[in-house]
């Protein structure tokens, strides 16, 4: 039953995060969002009984992603300045 | 002798000519010419063994019949005679040696195809021919032409490949003499056969609307490639034509249909066809100013008196038309090859750019005379023994409409006749032609030879009537009945003899008539003056110029099927610009969007089922 | 002992070599693809499995002669294609390795999911190479459509893992053959985007035109060559033989094929770049081999596959060249192109002439069969419209010879005004391989029971046929 | 506009999505799977070549793959082949950044370094190395394995390339590592054809399932895994710290 | 119940793709997309209060009710995939910048 609960807060919480990553105006916002996303993606996985996934979702989906698309962005960004 | 075996010869003897004609494009040209009397030799030999099935590479069936050796014999003559034309045209193409290659593939086509004995054959072969002779016809003016008788050469193909494939798929057979049978009691798949099958000979013999590729190829074709489109490829479509009423039981397949004047309504409409493109080829033919366009619409009316004389299939209408295949082979052979050495002289057929070619060229002129005369259906030449059997058979069944036809057509041929022989022939020479060299021997013999037997089968049609006959025996229609050389028909019969004679006697008189009372004046054409006036430009006041102007008024703005084809051309194209712009843009998130309404579709299918 | 996993391994091994000897990995390439060539002369059919844990839990390399055949075409496509553009290669030689394995990998698979790994390995390197000579945009326009392509392709398989269980593709047959065909619609359509957008069907292709349109002599050969041989192979395998679907879907599935067909070759009507006019007919020749393998004739579909592949790579590595030297594919500025290259010319023609299927050509046996094949179903309509769209293929591709061609004007004398200014230089792989394929496709057209007898036996031109004949993929169970 | 649309499209491509997993009778619905109709249970029972009874942890010896963690014996072993293609994917992946990076060697320097930065990222990047070392030589036993282990080295690299202007990890290191790695793996496959005919056959011993050195050679593939991706995605790393695109 | 949460997941994906004119932006729609996938895949192989496919001390026994290992094994290999081509479409995204001097496609303008 709670786990129900957490499952639903989950899914709205991924719900969330992920409409704001396809629709926020700002290019900054939206990545942060999708490593959110991918955070929580990694408590579902938690909760699905698969730690192997989680574990390799939070060190590649929500770190090494989120970080090549923060270097490509700031490097850009360092060039020119874009919205 | 093996029908194969020279199959396999013309293959590799085209080939040997193309390398050789990389190194010498002369000596290539004059091996067209061997090669093609070889295999004229050869198939007149092959009339000893009808009957006689040969086989190729497991795929291809050959079967000599009277038939096919018949149309074979005429091809291999027109190629044989325009063969010789090559050489002085080595200089003039860009590429000769691809030009001799195809030359000879087209021939081999055309050979295989008459001979083959299964409908695969026929499209092999069919479709050899299209392409290779699609490879010539723009080596002379336009690359438009090539494309526009690549199409319509097409279209036709597209009904033979179907028919084959249902035919194979209902009979399980491709054997010309057994595929059609079991249509005799089917009209109604038997009327689809029908169709798809005569397309192709529709479109080959460039009957209305498939009439515009004609003028297009004869009229931009290589001078020496003319001959052979018009005297040779367009009778493929007559051989189609043959069996699609000689072996496909088409008048016992819609005998219970709707008939009109005794005849089923399909064949009643091919032969209204036939009409219109009498009528119509007659028309342009006065109104074109082009010497080899005119022959190429007086084609086009010729090709129409063939289609109505096979479609008949009875005892005077199909030797009619057979026959009138073979002359008009000939004559239009012949006449092309006049204009050919006109146009080698003086690199032009424009009529009013010409005229008194007789003082040049007095032979090419009567070869000329011969077989236009020929062409118009004017005794004593063949033209007008066939034309004769072909409206006798007409007015025998009581087509009025296209008996009409027929009567307006050789009415019609007398102007247009007249035109090229008074502008291009008689008249005086321009400036620009004064000094002409005449034309070598070389290309005099095969243009005397074709005249020759132009008159020949004017005078004595004996010979081609009794192997017409054999051909009608061979799909049980009662052959011509002949007596000595005369022609037997219901009401009347024909002596070609002796009308050659009373002619020739009415010729002979004229001539002495004319040489008695020679008063020969000179007046120069150019030599007009008005009052008051400076003339700048002569030609304007030339008789060859605006030769038929009051005809051409009376139907000046015709609807033309030219526009309708480039409309056509012009809709798909405009349909692939719509593809283009909605689904190939650069834009990824639209063709996303295709992407999720397809799975949507596929979901909606997914409720549906 | 089967070797058919070194088609994989060698080439996979030589890539990660030739990043410790970068001045090598062109060699190592023409290494690897020789060594794959020699390779399919010794591998004997039958099937692999990996790990030696048996099917359908381990993975399976399958070896039957379908995949036999499709390996043969592959791997002499690519080693020509490599041999006919060395020159432009330049540092890609580990992507080619890389997409070497990954093509080879796609064919030989047994395995739904490892299917979808080695599509994923070979759409990487053709993006990678779309990207070549900064064509960026449409190399991240293929990206983005492949990513959601094999994305969908991936959501399929699980669906089909959910429902079944398995994943070994002969297991798959057997199990979905026992269930309504109307459980496995959404999967198998899925899996048909995952592939369609690989195999250049509409509307899953806008890719084809930004990435084929600007690509140069040894991409272009390469993605409308090997990679649409492999997608289109794989393509037979699933839905001719694993998904076989016989419901309203396989009526969509072969509208979406046909209109392809159609569609595409109106919009290569309307087009003026030799490449564009490529490219159209190549998605129009995908649409008609994947109507052929939806409605199940394989032997047809594998003969048009054959035709069509080849014809492509010797257009296609011809036109990169010109338009690589000349920085232009409009046909009215190449008028005249041939005058100077006459073997190069000859073979674009003959060529051209396969792809219409007329007769002396490899073509003509291929159109022949599909006719055959189609009607044998005693389906009309189809053929009615391959055959009209085969009169529009005609008239385009008449046009573009004879204006490259440039027949001029009879009675010339001066003919160097027919010739184009433009300047190209063939080397020497060029012509002879294009020049060799051309006399293949000749032969193959005089002699069709050339290609068949040997893999085969004999297989007349009139054979009835049936999809059983060369598949075997035995999952080795 | 378009938004609506598109949601319009989406919503009901959501609906029909849904709607049809529910009542597809084939597929079982959200865990209600029934592993016994799935191939997986003999990968759970090890069994997939004859049968074999109950597996143990700590006393069944020499099963048919010894790894204790199930994913990993399939990732590693039953299902060995998709690993090396995921192996390729990223080394195609980090090859074609090189090719468009490559030929800029200037790397970018989001801010001053200062020396405490330094210090401590030094010491966490020591810490992150050890972890991900563990991770994936531990693959077979315990959660994670080549893949986050690579991963965590790459961050490593990444936290010690961006808090320190000075690092320089040379490139051609990384590559040879890559290379190298990759080969091996291939060789242990070619290896077991050698030994059993049998691409990637387990020819070592299996082991006791749960001991350190079990599973035959499912750690050393899994350390070379490692090391090639970690090798793989500090390129990728390096490459787009690079000048790369810009101005 | 996180099964359809994960298929909402993919469609928010999708409707970012068909919104988004951003390049980045639409990479980051193909990353929610493959969450999504990811999500649901392991979610076909989840059974109820079923233990995470490890052995351990504690749950020793292969009878027992492990959820199903290799829908996470696929989905391990399709995280990777996911990272390389992200890696990929974002270099592809800075030569884009370089070129046109701008994210989004429609400044770029139709066609190349």
């Amino acid at each position: 039953m709670e786990n129900n609960i957490i499952e639903i807060f989950i899914g709205i919480l991924m719900l969330f995060a992920g409409i704001k990553a396809v629709t926020s105006k700002k290019m900054l916002d939206s990545i942060l969002y999708l490593s959110l996303l991918s955070m929580v993606a990694v408590v579902g996985f938690v909760i699905m009984k698969a730690p192997d996934v989680a574990i390799t979702e939070a060190v590649i989906g929500s770190g090494l992603v989120t970080a090549v698309f923060l270097l490509t962005y700031s490097v850009v960004k360092k060039s020119g300045d874009i919205a | 002798m093996d029908l194969s075996l020279m199959a396999i010869l013309l293959l590799i003897g085209s080939f040997i000519t193309y390398f050789v004609s990389r190194s010498n494009k002369k000596v290539g040209s004059y091996l067209t010419i061997l090669i093609t009397l070889f295999a004229l030799m050869y198939v007149y030999i092959l009339k000893n063994n009808i009957g006689l099935t040969y086989e190729l590479f497991g795929v291809i069936t050959f079967k000599v019949t009277y038939l096919g050796w018949y149309f074979s014999i005429i091809m291999a003559t027109v190629y044989f005679s325009a063969a010789f034309f090559n050489p002085f045209w080595m200089e003039k193409f860009l590429y000769p040696s691809q030009y001799n290659l195809m030359y000879l593939l087209s021939f081999l086509g055309t050979i295989g195809l008459f001979f083959s004995n299964d409908l695969l054959t026929i499209f092999i072969f069919w479709e050899i021919t299209v392409w290779t002779s699609t490879f010539i016809i723009p080596l002379g003016k336009s690359r438009k032409a090539g494309v526009m008788y690549f199409v319509i050469s097409s279209i036709g193909s597209m009904g033979l490949l179907f028919t084959l494939m249902l035919m194979y798929n209902k009979v399980g057979t491709l054997e010309i003499s057994k595929v059609f049978n079991m249509l005799a009691n089917e009209p109604k798949l038997a009327s689809i056969v029908f169709v798809m099958f005569i397309l192709s000979g529709l479109t080959k013999m460039g009957i209305f609307p498939f009439h515009i590729w004609l003028p297009q190829a004869h009229g931009n074709a290589p001078n020496t490639f003319s001959p052979v489109l018009s005297g040779g490829l367009v009778k493929m479509g007559g051989f189609i034509t043959f069996l699609s009423v000689g072996v496909f039981p088409a008048y016992e397949a819609f005998k219970d249909g709707l008939h009109i004047a005794g005849i089923p309504i399909l064949i009643y409409i091919m032969m209204l066809l036939g009409a219109v493109s009498i009528i119509v080829g007659t028309l342009m033919a006065i109104k074109s100013e082009d010497a080899k366009k005119l022959l190429a619409y007086s084609s086009v009316a010729n090709g129409g008196y063939i289609l109505i004389g096979i479609l008949l299939a009875d005892q005077l209408g199909l030797a009619g038309g057979m026959m009138h295949m073979l002359n008009h082979a000939f004559a239009s052979a012949a006449s092309f090859l006049a204009i050919a050495v006109v146009a080698y002289k003086t690199n032009t057929t424009k009529i009013s750019e010409l005229g008194g070619m007789i003082h040049k060229m007095p032979v090419t002129y009567t070869v000329f005379l011969i077989s236009i005369i020929s062409l118009a259906g004017i005794p004593p030449m063949g033209g007008f023994v066939s034309k004769w059997l072909i409206i006798q058979a007409l007015a025998d069944k009581g087509l009025l409409l296209i008996a009409f036809a027929a009567f307006f057509g050789s009415i019609g041929s007398f102007l247009y006749v007249f035109r090229p022989l008074s502008a291009v022939f008689l008249g005086q020479v321009a400036e620009r032609n004064e000094n002409l060299t005449p034309p070598s021997n070389m290309m005099r013999v095969p243009m005397i030879f074709l005249a020759g037997l132009v008159l020949y089968f004017g005078v004595l049609p004996r010979g081609v009537l009794e192997i017409i006959g054999k051909i009608q025996a061979s799909v049980g229609i009662t052959p011509v009945e002949l007596n000595g050389q005369a022609i037997m028909a219901v009401n009347g019969n024909l002596d070609a003899l002796k009308v050659f004679v009373i002619f020739g006697f009415g010729f002979v008189l004229a001539l002495l008539l004319f040489l008695a009372f020679k008063k020969p004046r000179k007046v120069d054409l150019m030599d007009t003056y008005t009052s008051a006036e400076f003339i700048y430009t002569k030609e304007l006041y030339h008789y060859a110029h605006d030769f038929y102007a009051p005809f051409e008024r009376l139907y000046g703005n015709h609807p033309s099927v030219e526009k309708w084809a480039d409309q056509i051309s012009y809709k798909v194209k405009e349909v692939g610009d719509l593809v283009n712009k909605v689904f190939f843009n650069f834009n990824p998130s639209l063709s996303i969007l295709w992407i999720t309404v397809l799975i949507v579709i596929i979901y909606l299918g997914g409720v549906i089922i | 002992m089967n070797l058919q996993i070194l088609l994989i391994a060698i080439p996979l091994l030589l890539a990660f070599l030739s990043l410790l000897l970068k001045k090598q990995s062109n060699n190592l390439l023409l290494v690897a693809g020789v060594m794959n060539v020699a390779f399919l002369t010794i591998i004997q059919k039958g099937t692999t499995v990996i790990g030696g844990f048996q099917p359908p839990f381990g993975i399976t390399l399958v070896v039957d002669n379908y995949s036999f055949m499709a390996l043969v075409v592959l791997n002499i496509l690519f080693l020509t294609t490599i041999l006919m553009s060395r020159n432009s290669i330049e540092e890609y030689g580990s992507v080619l390795l890389v997409a070497m394995a990954g093509l080879n990998g796609m064919i030989l698979t047994g395995d739904i999911f490892n299917l979808f790994v080695f599509l994923e390995i070979t759409s990487i390197t053709a993006y990678i190479l779309a990207s070549k000579n900064n064509n960026y945009k449409n190399a991240f326009h293929y990206l983005v459509i492949g990513t959601l392509g094999s994305g969908l392709f991936l959501f399929g398989i699980a669906l089909l893992y959910g429902m079944f269980g398995t994943l070994n593709m002969h297991d798959l047959s057997i199990r979905i053959a026992d269930v309504d065909s109307a459980v496995i619609v959404l999967p198998t359509f899925m899996i048909f985007i995952g592939l369609a957008v690989e195999s250049k069907l509409m509307p899953f292709s806008s890719w084809v035109k930004g990435v084929l349109g600007n690509a140069d002599d040894i991409v272009a050969p390469l993605i409308a060559g090997s990679y649409a041989a492999t997608s289109l192979f794989v393509f037979g395998r699933l839905f001719s033989q694993v998904l076989v679907i016989d419901s309203s879907l396989k009526i969509l599935l072969l509208t979406i094929t046909v209109v392809t067909l159609v569609l595409g070759e109106f919009a290569a009507f309307s087009k003026s770049k030799i490449k564009e006019i490529l490219l159209f007919s190549s998605i129009g020749q995908a649409g008609l081999v994947a109507t052929l393998f939806v409605s199940g004739l394989v032997l047809p579909a594998v003969l048009q596959l054959i035709n069509n592949v080849f014809s492509k790579v010797v257009l296609f590595t011809i036109t990169g060249k010109i338009a690589k030297d000349t920085d232009t594919d409009e046909i009215a500025e190449l008028r005249g192109i041939f005058a100077d290259h006459k073997i190069i010319g000859v073979s674009f023609t003959i060529a051209s002439l396969s792809l219409l299927g007329l007769p002396l050509f490899f073509g003509f046996y291929s159109k022949i069969n599909v006719m055959f094949g189609l009607f044998s179903l005693n389906i009309y309509l189809i053929p009615a419209l391959i055959l009209f769209s085969t009169i529009i293929e005609g008239a385009y591709f008449i046009r573009m010879l004879l204006n490259l061609w440039n027949t001029g004007e009879e009675g010339e004398k001066s003919k160097l005004e027919y010739k184009t200014d433009k300047i190209v230089s063939f080397s020497k792989y060029k012509k002879i391989g294009v020049l060799v394929i051309s006399i293949v496709i000749v032969l193959m057209g005089i002699f069709p029971s050339l290609l068949l007898d040997n893999l085969y036996g004999d297989k007349t031109l009139l054979n009835e046929n049936n999809p059983e004949y060369i598949f075997e993929i035995k999952g080795g169970m | 506009m378009k938004k609506v649309l598109a949601f319009i499209l989406v919503a009901i491509l959501g609906y029909f999505m849904i709607t049809g997993l529910m009542t597809a009778q084939e597929f079982s619905t959200y865990g209600n799977v029934n592993l016994d109709e799935k191939i997986s249970r003999n990968f759970i029972d090890k069994d997939v070549n004859g049968k074999s009874d109950e597996i143990i942890y700590g006393q069944t010896s020499n099963p048919e793959t010894g790894s204790a963690n199930y994913v990993t014996s399939i990732i590693a072993n039953y299902r060995i082949f998709d690993t090396l293609g995921e192996v390729t994917v990223l080394f195609v992946s980090a090859l074609g950044v090189s090719l468009l990076f490559g030929k800029n060697t200037k790397k970018y320097n989001f801010y001053e370094s200062n020396f405490i930065l330094k210090t401590a990222s030094k010491m966490i990047f020591g810490l992150i190395l050890v972890v991900g070392i563990y991770i994936f030589v531990h693959g077979h036993l315990t959660p994670g394995g080549g893949f986050p282990g690579g991963a965590m080295i790459a961050s490593s690299i990444l936290l010690m390339y961006l808090a320190d202007n000075e690092f320089k990890a040379n490139i051609n290191k990384f590559k040879q590592a890559e290379s190298l790695s990759g080969s091996l793996i291939l060789v242990i496959g070619l290896l077991g054809i050698v030994t059993s005919g049998y691409f990637f056959y387990n020819f070592l011993p299996t082991g006791t399932v749960g001991e350190t050195f079990s599973a035959g050679i499912i750690p050393i593939i899994y350390t070379l895994i490692g090391l090639k991706v970690g090798s793989e995605l500090s390129g990728v790393i390096y490459n787009f710290m690079l000048e790369g695109g810009e101005q | 119940m996180i099964q359809y949460f994960s298929i909402i997941l993919m469609l928010i994906g999708i409707f970012g793709l068909l919104i988004d004119r951003n390049i980045l932006k639409l990479i980051v729609s193909l990353n929610v997309f493959e969450i999504g996938l990811n999500l649901f895949i392991v979610s076909i192989g989840f059974v109820n209060n079923g233990i995470a496919p490890i052995l351990t001390a504690n749950n020793s026994s292969s009878n027992l009710n492990f959820v199903d290992p290799l829908p996470q094994a696929l989905v391990l290999t399709s995280i990777v995939i996911g990272l390389g081509i992200t890696s990929l479409g974002l270099a592809f995204a800075r030569k884009i910048y370089k070129e046109y001097n701008t994210f989004d496609l429609n400044e770029m303008g139709g066609n190349n």
